[in-house]
C-alpha cells in the first residue's frame, strides 16, 4: 500500500516543479508559454486562411476577377456579392462593379478559394478585423479588398510563386496561340 | 481619567438600550430570519456589555456558543424546516397566553434572584482573572458530577436528534 | 474601565526590530506635547486601529495579485503584468472596476439584509487582526483570552455568510449558505481542538505569551519541531484552509456547481467585501497558524515583525499552491474528513500533549511517533473512502 | 463485417412468417409499422445475429410518405449493419403549413410510390427494446412529425414546445422573422412591449388575406 | 426538495446545455436534460448546400474535433459515391484523426478536472500540449478548429516534411507530458474520492443505451470502430483497446488518458509507414472545383468513423441531383446522454458536473 497522502503530495510536486521551470525554461521545455500578444507575435503559417481577399496585379485597375460569380454561388453562407461592371455599350466588362463580402457572416471555409478558376481571391492573413457596428462596419467593399500581388507574395510566398508561374505560362501559352491566329482573345482561363 | 469613565458609563447605556431594541425585534418582528438575525445582535450585544464589565472570558464565551453555535443552528433549522428558497417566513403569535404565563413564571423567578443577592457587588469580587479561574475550578472540582451529567443528556440529545433525523429515510446508504 | 499607557512611550530605543512600535512611540510622544493624557491613549488605539484598517484591505489587495501571479506561474504563464510594472497596480485597477461596477440588488432580494451581509463579513475579519501579534510588541491589543477571541470572532464569520445567502433569494447562494454552514462548524471543532495543546504547553490564552513560550536557542523552540506540534499544526492549518473558504475546501462558492455559492449575486463593490474578508481571513489565519506552531515573530538574526510577516508569506503561499494543485472535496468526503479523520486525529494529539508534557526526552518522540503512526495508520484504514482503489485496465486488441 | 441481407431475410422468414417485409437497397422495409417491435426484438435476441446496439434512427421525408430508418449492429458479435425502415402516410400529422409544391429541385424520389399499400399509422416505439432510441426518435418527431407510439417522454427534443411544424419536412416553410404576426403582437402587448402601428397594420393585412408571415427565398444573395 | 436549473448559462455545463435538476438536500432525486439551445438544423442547411460544401459545416459540430467530422463525412459520401482514396492521403487522414483524437482526450480531461475543482492548472497544462497541435493544424489545414481539411476520396493539402518532423518531436515529447499529467492526476487521494465509484454504468445498460466511445468502454465493453469496421487503414496499424473494470467515472478519465497512449502509437507507426505519392485522387479534383457538378449515384450509404466522442455516423441519401436529398448526423454527444439521469440519481450534485463532464458533450454535437 503506497503511503495515504502520497499522491497529493506529488501532485503539489508537479506543481511546483512548473512553478520553478516557469522562472528559467524555455517555452517548450516548460517554461512560459504565453505570447505577449499585441508586442509578441507567432508567425502565422502559410496555409493560415482567415477571410478573403481580391488579388491585383500592378494597379488596382488590373483586378484578376471577372465576375464570373462562381464563388458568389458556392459560398456556403452567402456572404459575396457580386455585380458586374458594363461598358458604354451595355455589354459586361469581365470586371466587378461591386465585390462586397460580409465579414460578419463569413466563416473562413475557403471554399471561394477552392472554386476560383481566375485565381483572384484568396484567404487573408490579416485577422485584426474589428468593427464597432455590426452591420455596416464588418461589410468590406472592393477597394477595402483589393490588395496587391505582391502583399499576396509576402503573405504566403509557396502558392503565390505557384499561381504567378501557371500564369506567366497560360500567359505565354497565349501568346504563342495569339502569333499565327492573331488578335483572338482567349479570355483568362487560368483553371487547372 | 473621569471624562473616559463617563464615556463608558454611556456607552454601556447605549449597548443596553440597543439590546432592548434588538430583543424587542426579535419577538416582534414577522420574519423569522430577521428575528433570528435579531437574536445573534442582542447576543453580541450582551458580549459587549461583558467586555465593558471586564469580564472578556465571559464575552468570548457569549461569542462562540450563544452567536457562533445557537444562533447558527437556529438559522440552519429555520432554512431547513421552511420553503427553502422561501416566501418570508411568517411568525404567529397565537400561543401568546401561554407565553405570558411562561415569562411571568420567569420574571418572578428572577426578581426573586435579584433581590436575594446582596448589593452592591464589590469591584473586588469581578476580578476576571479569578472569576475564570474559579469558574474552571467549580466546574472541574464540585461540580464535576452535575457537569458530567449535563453533557451525558446533551450526547443523548444528540443521538436521539440522529436517531430521529434518521428514521425519515432508512434507505439512506444502498 | 483602566487602560496601561504603553511602557515604551517615555524610553525610545532605535532598533531595527523595534521599528513599528518605536514610530508609534515617537508619535504619541509628539503628540503628548500638547494632548491631555486621555487623549493620548485614545490616539494611542486610533493609531493602530487606523494602521489596521488600512492593513486590511492593502493585504487582502496585494494577496490577490501574490495569487494570480503564483498561480499564474505554477500554470507556465505570467499572471497579471500590464498594470504597472510586474502588474503591481493591478489590485487599484481591480478596484476601481469593483468600484464602478453596477450594483445589482435582486428584484425579490432582502434588501436589507442583502446590503447589510457583506459590511457584517468584514468587521470580524479585521477584528482578528487585533489579536495578532505581527512582532515583537506589535499587538494592537494584548488580551489575556486572545486564542478564545480570536476563536469566538472567527465562529461570527458564518452569520453574514448566511445573510447574504438566504437575502439573495437565489438556490445557488441558499445551497452555497448551507454548505458554508456544515463545513464551518465541522472545521471549528478539530481546529478549536488543534489549538488546545498548545494552550497546555504554554499555559496560556494570550498570543502574546505563546509566541514567548517558544523562545529558545537562537529562538527556535518553536512548537512545530515536536511531534505534537507538528501534528496540531497541519491539523491547523488545514482546517484554517477550511475556515476560509480555499481550495480544496471551497465547497460553498464552488465555481463549477454553484456559480459562485452565497455571493453569486453580489456584484460591485459588495462582491469586493467579501471577496476582501475571505482574503483577510485567510491572512489572520495564516497569522495565527504561525503565532500557535512557528514561534510567531521568534526567530534569529532578523527583526521580529519580518520574521512573522515571512513565515506568514510562506503559509499564504502554500494556501496559494493548494489552489493551484487539488481539486475540490465532495460535501460529504469534507464532512467525513473532519469528523471522522481529523477531529480522532486532535484527540489522540491532546493526549499526546499530555503524554509529552510530563516526559520530555527521547523516550517521548518515539512514544509521540508510535502513537502517531498507529493512529494515522487506524484512521486511514477505518476511512475506507479515502484511500484510492487500485484499477487494472485491460488492453484488448 | 456485414451482414447479407438475404440471410436476414431467410431467416425472418423462416421464423415470423406474419411479418411481410421486402428488401430495399441493402435493407429492409417492414411493410406494416406495427410489426417493428416484433423483428427488433427477434434480431436482437436470436443468437444468429445479436444486433444488440441500435446505433442510428432517423426520418427522412420522400414526399409522399415519410420513413423512419433504423441502423442496427451487433456488438458482441461485431457485425452489422442491418437497416430496417418502416413507411407512414403523412396524412395523420398536422402539418400546419400548406404544402405548395417542393422546394427542392428533387426529382427522381427513389422507391416505388405505391402510397396505397403503405398503412396510414404511427410507428410503434423501440425504445423498450433499445433504450438508444429514446432521444433519437423524439428527434426524428421533432423534425419530421413522426409519432412513435409508446414513447416515454413524446416530447420535442430541439424546438421548443409551441414550435409549429417539423423543420427537416421538405414542405416546411420557414417563418419570416422580420414580419411580426398578430398572434406575435399579442403576445408582445402583454408583455409590455410597444409595437410600431406599421407592423400592426401589416399584421392586420396579412391575417385578413390568410396568409403567415413565411420567408421568401432571397433572389439575390445578402451582402452588406 | 428543491428544483434546479443547471444551464443554460453556467460555469459548466460545456456550453448551453440545460438540465433541470430535483435535489433532496445535495443528493439528486430526479434530473432532465433539455436540449436545443444551440440547434440550428444542421441537417437542413446541409440538405441545401452541394456535398462539398457541408465539409465546412461538419467542422462545425464537434468543433473540439472537427478533424474526426471531416473524416466521417468524408468516409460516408466516398461509400455513396463509390470514390478510391489514395495510399498517401489515407495515411495522412489517420494521422490527423489522431492527433484530433488527442486534442479532444485532453482537452475533456482538463475540462473534467476544472468540474472537478481544480483551478485551471491541469486545463491549463493540457492546453499548453493542445496549442502545439493546433499550431500543427494551423500549418497543414489552415485553421486551428474549424479545419475543413479533408474532401472526397482524398485530403486538400499535403504534410510536408517540416510538418512531419514537428509530428514526430511531439510524439516523442507527448509521454513526459502524459506522465507529468498524470502524476498530478491519477493517484490523487482527492481526485480519487470524487471519481471512484460515482456515475457507474454497467456494459448492458451502455449496450443497449446506444453509449459508444470512451465511455462504453469504460464500461468494459469491447467496442472500438476503429477495430470493428476497420475504416480507412487502421487495419495496418497495431494498437490496443484500453477497457475500463467498473464504468465509473475514473474509468472513463484514465481511459482516455490510455487512449492517448494508443494513439500515440498509431501516431508513430503511421509516421513510419507513410508513403510518398498522390494527396487526393485526379479523377476527384473537379469535385473540390465545381462543387455543383458533382452528383452521386441514387442511393444511401450509412458511415461511421470512432470520434473521440463515440460513433460519429452519417446518414446520406442522394437523389442524384446535386445536394443530398436526407442527411443525417448520427451524433455521438446527444445518444451519450440518454443515460445521463441514471447515472446520476442518488449521487450528489457535485457528482451530476463530474458526470456530466466524463460523459464530454460538445453542444454543436449534441443541438447541431
Amino acid at each position: 500500500m503506497t503511503l495515504f497522502g502520497w499522491g497529493v503530495l506529488k501532485g503539489m510536486g508537479v506543481t511546483f516543479k512548473n512553478f520553478l521551470t516557469s522562472y528559467f525554461r524555455k517555452p517548450d521545455e516548460g517554461g512560459i508559454f504565453t505570447v505577449q500578444y499585441p508586442e509578441e507575435r507567432e508567425g502565422t503559417a502559410e496555409n493560415y486562411r482567415n477571410f478573403p481577399f481580391l488579388v491585383y496585379d500592378g494597379a488596382p485597375e488590373k483586378i484578376r476577377c471577372v465576375a464570373c460569380g462562381i464563388c458568389e454561388r458556392e459560398c456556403p453562407p452567402k456572404c459575396i456579392h457580386i455585380e458586374m461592371e458594363l461598358d458604354a455599350a451595355g455589354k459586361p466588362a469581365r470586371k466587378p462593379a461591386v465585390f462586397d463580402i460580409d465579414y460578419g457572416l463569413c466563416m473562413n471555409c475557403g471554399m471561394c478559394e477552392e472554386v476560383c478558376p481566375f485565381d483572384s481571391i484568396f484567404m487573408d492573413h490579416a485577422f485584426e478585423v474589428a468593427a464597432p457596428e455590426r452591420q455596416i462596419g464588418l461589410v468590406r467593399h472592393k477597394k477595402e479588398l483589393l490588395k496587391s500581388n505582391e502583399y499576396f507574395r509576402e503573405i504566403r510566398p509557396a502558392l503565390a510563386s505557384a499561381i504567378d508561374q501557371k500564369r506567366k505560362a497560360v500567359e505565354e501559352k497565349k501568346k504563342a496561340a495569339a502569333q499565327p491566329a492573331s488578335s483572338q482573345s482567349s479570355g483568362g482561363t487560368g483553371s487547372l | 481619567m473621569p471624562i473616559l469613565e463617563i464615556a463608558a458609563k454611556y456607552t454601556t447605556y447605549a449597548v443596553m438600550a440597543v439590546i432592548l431594541v434588538f430583543a424587542l425585534g426579535v419577538v416582534t418582528l414577522r420574519n423569522l430570519f430577521h428575528c433570528a438575525l435579531c437574536l445573534a445582535a442582542a447576543l453580541i450585544g450582551t458580549a459587549v456589555l461583558y467586555v465593558v464589565l471586564q469580564a472578556e472570558y465571559l464575552a468570548a464565551i457569549q461569542i462562540l456558543l450563544y452567536v457562533g453555535a445557537v444562533v447558527t443552528l437556529v438559522i440552519f433549522a429555520i432554512m431547513l424546516t421552511e420553503h427553502l428558497a422561501g416566501k418570508t417566513v411568517r411568525q404567529n403569535n397565537s400561543q401568546s397566553l401561554p407565553a405570558i404565563a411562561g415569562l411571568l413564571g420567569f420574571v418572578s423567578l428572577l426578581t426573586a434572584l435579584i433581590l436575594k443577592t446582596p448589593w452592591p457587588v464589590t469591584p473586588t469580587a469581578l476580578q476576571a482573572k479569578v472569576l475564570v479561574m474559579g469558574l474552571g475550578k467549580a466546574l472541574m472540582g464540585d461540580y464535576v458530577f452535575p457537569f458530567e451529567v449535563i453533557s451525558i443528556v446533551l450526547i443523548a440529545a444528540l443521538i436521539g436528534t440522529v436517531v430521529i433525523a434518521k428514521k425519515d429515510q432508512p434507505e439512506e446508504k444502498a | 474601565m483602566t487602560i496601561t499607557i504603553p511602557p515604551t512611550i517615555r524610553g525610545i530605543e532605535f532598533s531595527a526590530d523595534m521599528l513599528f512600535v518605536t514610530a508609534k512611540a515617537w508619535i504619541l510622544t509628539l503628540l503628548g506635547r500638547f494632548l491631555p493624557d486621555w487623549l493620548i491613549v485614545l490616539a494611542s488605539i486610533t493609531i493602530s486601529g487606523v494602521v489596521i484598517l488600512c492593513l486590511g484591505p492593502l493585504i487582502m489587495m496585494y494577496l490577490t495579485l501574490l495569487e494570480r501571479k503564483l498561480i499564474g506561474r505554477i500554470q507556465n504563464r505570467y499572471g497579471p503584468n500590464r498594470v504597472g510594472k510586474w502588474g503591481l497596480l493591478q489590485p487599484i485597477a481591480d478596484g476601481i472596476k469593483m468600484f464602478t461596477k453596477e450594483d445589482i440588488v435582486p428584484a425579490k432580494a432582502d434588501k436589507v439584509v442583502h446590503l447589510l451581509a457583506p459590511i457584517a463579513i468584514v468587521v470580524p475579519a479585521l477584528m482578528i487582526f487585533l489579536v495578532v501579534p505581527f512582532g515583537e510588541r506589535m499587538t494592537a491589543v494584548n488580551l489575556n483570552i486572545g486564542l478564545l477571541y480570536f476563536i469566538a470572532v472567527s465562529s461570527i464569520t458564518i452569520l453574514p455568510i448566511f445573510m447574504g445567502s438566504w437575502a439573495s433569494r437565489n438556490k445557488y447562494s441558499l445551497l452555497g449558505g448551507m454548505r458554508t454552514a456544515a463545513q464551518m462548524i465541522s472545521y471549528e471543532i478539530p481546529m478549536t481542538l488543534a489549538v488546545v495543546p498548545v494552550i497546555m504547553m504554554s499555559q496560556s490564552l494570550s498570543t502574546n505569551t505563546i509566541v514567548l513560550t517558544q523562545e529558545g536557542s537562537y529562538d527556535m523552540n518553536w512548537f512545530i519541531f515536536t511531534p505534537w506540534g507538528i501534528v496540531g499544526f497541519v491539523i491547523f492549518f488545514l482546517c484554517a484552509t477550511a475556515e476560509c473558504n480555499r481550495p480544496p475546501f471551497d465547497l460553498p462558492e464552488a465555481e463549477s456547481e454553484l456559480v459562485a455559492g452565497f455571493h453569486t449575486e453580489y456584484s460591485g463593490m459588495k462582491f469586493a467585501l467579501f471577496y476582501m474578508a475571505e482574503y483577510m481571513n485567510a491572512f489572520t489565519l495564516c497569522g495565527i497558524a504561525v503565532t500557535l506552531f512557528l514561534g510567531g515573530w521568534q526567530g534569529p538574526f532578523f527583526p521580529s515583525w519580518l520574521w512573522f510577516s515571512g513565515k506568514t508569506f510562506v503559509l499564504i503561499c502554500v494556501m496559494i499552491w493548494f489552489r493551484g494543485t487539488f481539486p475540490r472535496f465532495r460535501v460529504d468526503h469534507l464532512m467525513g474528513f473532519a469528523w471522522k479523520f481529523l477531529l480522532p486525529l486532535t484527540l489522540i494529539n491532546i493526549l499526546l500533549t499530555a503524554l509529552w508534557q510530563f516526559t520530555s526526552n527521547l523516550a517521548a518522540w518515539l512514544w509521540s511517533i508510535l502513537i502517531l503512526g498507529v493512529s494515522l495508520w487506524t484512521l486511514v484504514k477505518l476511512n475506507r473512502t479515502f484511500v484510492p482503489e487500485k484499477r487494472h485496465y485491460l488492453l484488448e486488441s | 463485417m456485414n451482414i447479407p441481407i438475404e440471410e436476414i431475410k431467410k431467416e425472418l422468414e423462416a421464423r415470423l412468417p406474419d411479418v411481410k417485409f421486402r428488401p430495399v437497397r441493402d435493407s429492409l422495409l417492414i411493410e406494416d409499422p406495427e410489426d417493428l417491435p416484433q423483428v427488433a426484438l427477434f434480431l436482437k435476441e436470436s443468437p444468429k445475429f445479436l444486433l444488440d446496439y441500435l446505433s442510428s434512427v432517423t426520418g427522412a421525408d420522400y414526399l409522399d410518405y415519410l420513413e423512419s430508418v433504423y441502423h442496427l449492429y451487433s456488438m458482441a458479435k461485431k457485425q452489422g449493419p442491418v437497416v430496417l425502415r418502416v413507411r407512414v402516410t403523412k396524412s395523420h400529422t398536422a402539418v400546419p403549413s400548406p404544402i405548395n409544391g417542393s422546394k427542392t429541385e428533387a426529382g427522381a424520389v427513389q422507391g416505388p410510390r405505391d402510397i396505397k399499400k403503405i398503412k396510414a399509422g404511427k410507428v410503434p416505439s423501440l425504445v423498450s427494446i433499445y433504450r438508444s432510441a429514446e432521444l433519437q426518435e423524439r428527434e426524428a418527431f421533432d423534425t419530421f412529425g413522426i409519432i412513435y407510439e409508446g414513447h416515454p417522454d413524446p416530447r420535442r427534443l430541439f424546438m421548443w414546445e409551441e414550435f409549429q411544424g417539423h423543420p427537416l419536412r421538405k414542405d416546411y416553410q420557414q417563418e419570416d422573422t422580420e414580419v411580426l404576426e398578430t398572434t406575435d403582437i399579442a403576445w408582445l402587448e402583454a408583455r409590455g412591449i410597444k409595437v410600431p402601428d406599421e407592423m400592426k397594420e401589416k399584421a392586420k393585412a396579412l391575417h385578413a388575406a390568410g396568409l403567415r408571415a413565411l420567408a421568401q427565398k432571397p433572389e439575390k444573395p445578402r451582402a452588406g | 426538495m428543491l428544483e434546479i436549473n443547471f444551464g443554460p448559462q453556467h460555469p459548466s455545463t460545456h456550453g448551453v446545455f440545460r438540465m433541470t435538476v430535483q435535489l433532496e438536500g445535495e443528493k439528486i432525486c430526479g434530473l432532465k436534460p433539455v436540449f436545443g439551445y444551440l440547434h440550428r438544423n444542421h441537417e437542413q442547411i446541409a440538405e441545401n448546400l452541394p456535398y462539398a460544401a457541408i465539409m465546412t459545416y461538419t467542422d462545425r459540430l464537434d468543433y473540439v474535433n472537427a478533424l474526426s467530422n471531416n473524416f466521417g463525412y468524408a468516409l460516408t459520401v466516398e461509400k455513396l459515391a463509390g470514390l478510391e482514396v489514395p495510399e498517401r492521403a489515407q495515411y495522412i487522414r489517420i494521422i490527423m484523426a489522431e492527433l484530433a483524437r488527442i486534442v479532444n482526450h485532453i482537452a475533456v480531461i482538463g475540462f473534467m478536472l476544472n468540474d472537478l475543482g481544480a483551478f485551471f492548472t491541469p486545463l491549463l497544462y493540457a492546453f499548453r500540449e493542445r496549442e502545439r497541435i493546433l499550431d500543427l493544424f494551423e500549418a497543414v489545414t489552415g485553421s486551428r478548429l474549424m479545419n475543413n481539411y479533408f474532401c472526397f476520396s482524398g485530403v486538400k493539402r499535403d504534410l510536408t516534411d517540416a510538418n512531419l518532423a514537428v509530428i514526430k518531436k511531439m510524439i516523442l515529447k507527448f509521454p513526459a507530458f502524459l506522465e507529468e499529467f498524470e502524476a498530478l492526476l491519477t493517484k490523487n487521494e482527492i481526485l480519487c474520492m470524487r471519481c471512484q465509484n460515482i456515475g457507474i454504468l454497467s456494459g448492458e445498460t451502455a449496450t443497449n443505451a446506444g453509449i459508444t466511445g470512451p465511455v462504453l468502454r469504460a464500461s468494459g465493453v469491447n467496442y472500438d470502430i476503429r477495430k470493428v469496421d476497420r475504416y480507412g487503414i487502421y487495419d495496418r496499424f497495431d494498437f490496443k483497446i484500453p477497457l475500463g473494470q467498473k464504468g465509473d467515472v475514473y474509468d472513463r478519465f484514465y481511459v482516455r488518458v490510455l487512449e492517448i497512449r494508443e494513439s500515440l502509437k498509431i501516431l508513430d507507426q503511421a509516421l513510419t509507414q507513410i508513403p510518398q505519392g498522390e494527396i487526393i485522387n485526379k479523377k476527384s479534383l473537379s469535385i473540390l472545383k465545381m462543387p455543383r457538378n458533382f452528383k452521386p449515384p441514387v442511393g444511401e450509404a450509412y458511415g461511421r468513423v470512432e470520434s473521440p466522442k463515440g460513433e460519429l455516423g452519417f446518414y446520406v441519401v442522394s437523389d442524384g441531383t446535386p445536394q443530398p436529398w436526407r442527411y443525417h448526423v448520427r451524433a455521438p454527444s446527444l445518444i451519450n446522454l440518454t443515460v445521463l439521469e441514471e447515472m446520476c440519481l442518488g449521487q450528489k450534485i457535485a457528482d451530476a458536473i463530474i458526470i456530466l463532464g466524463s460523459i464530454d458533450i460538445v453542444l454543436g454535437e449534441t443541438d447541431r
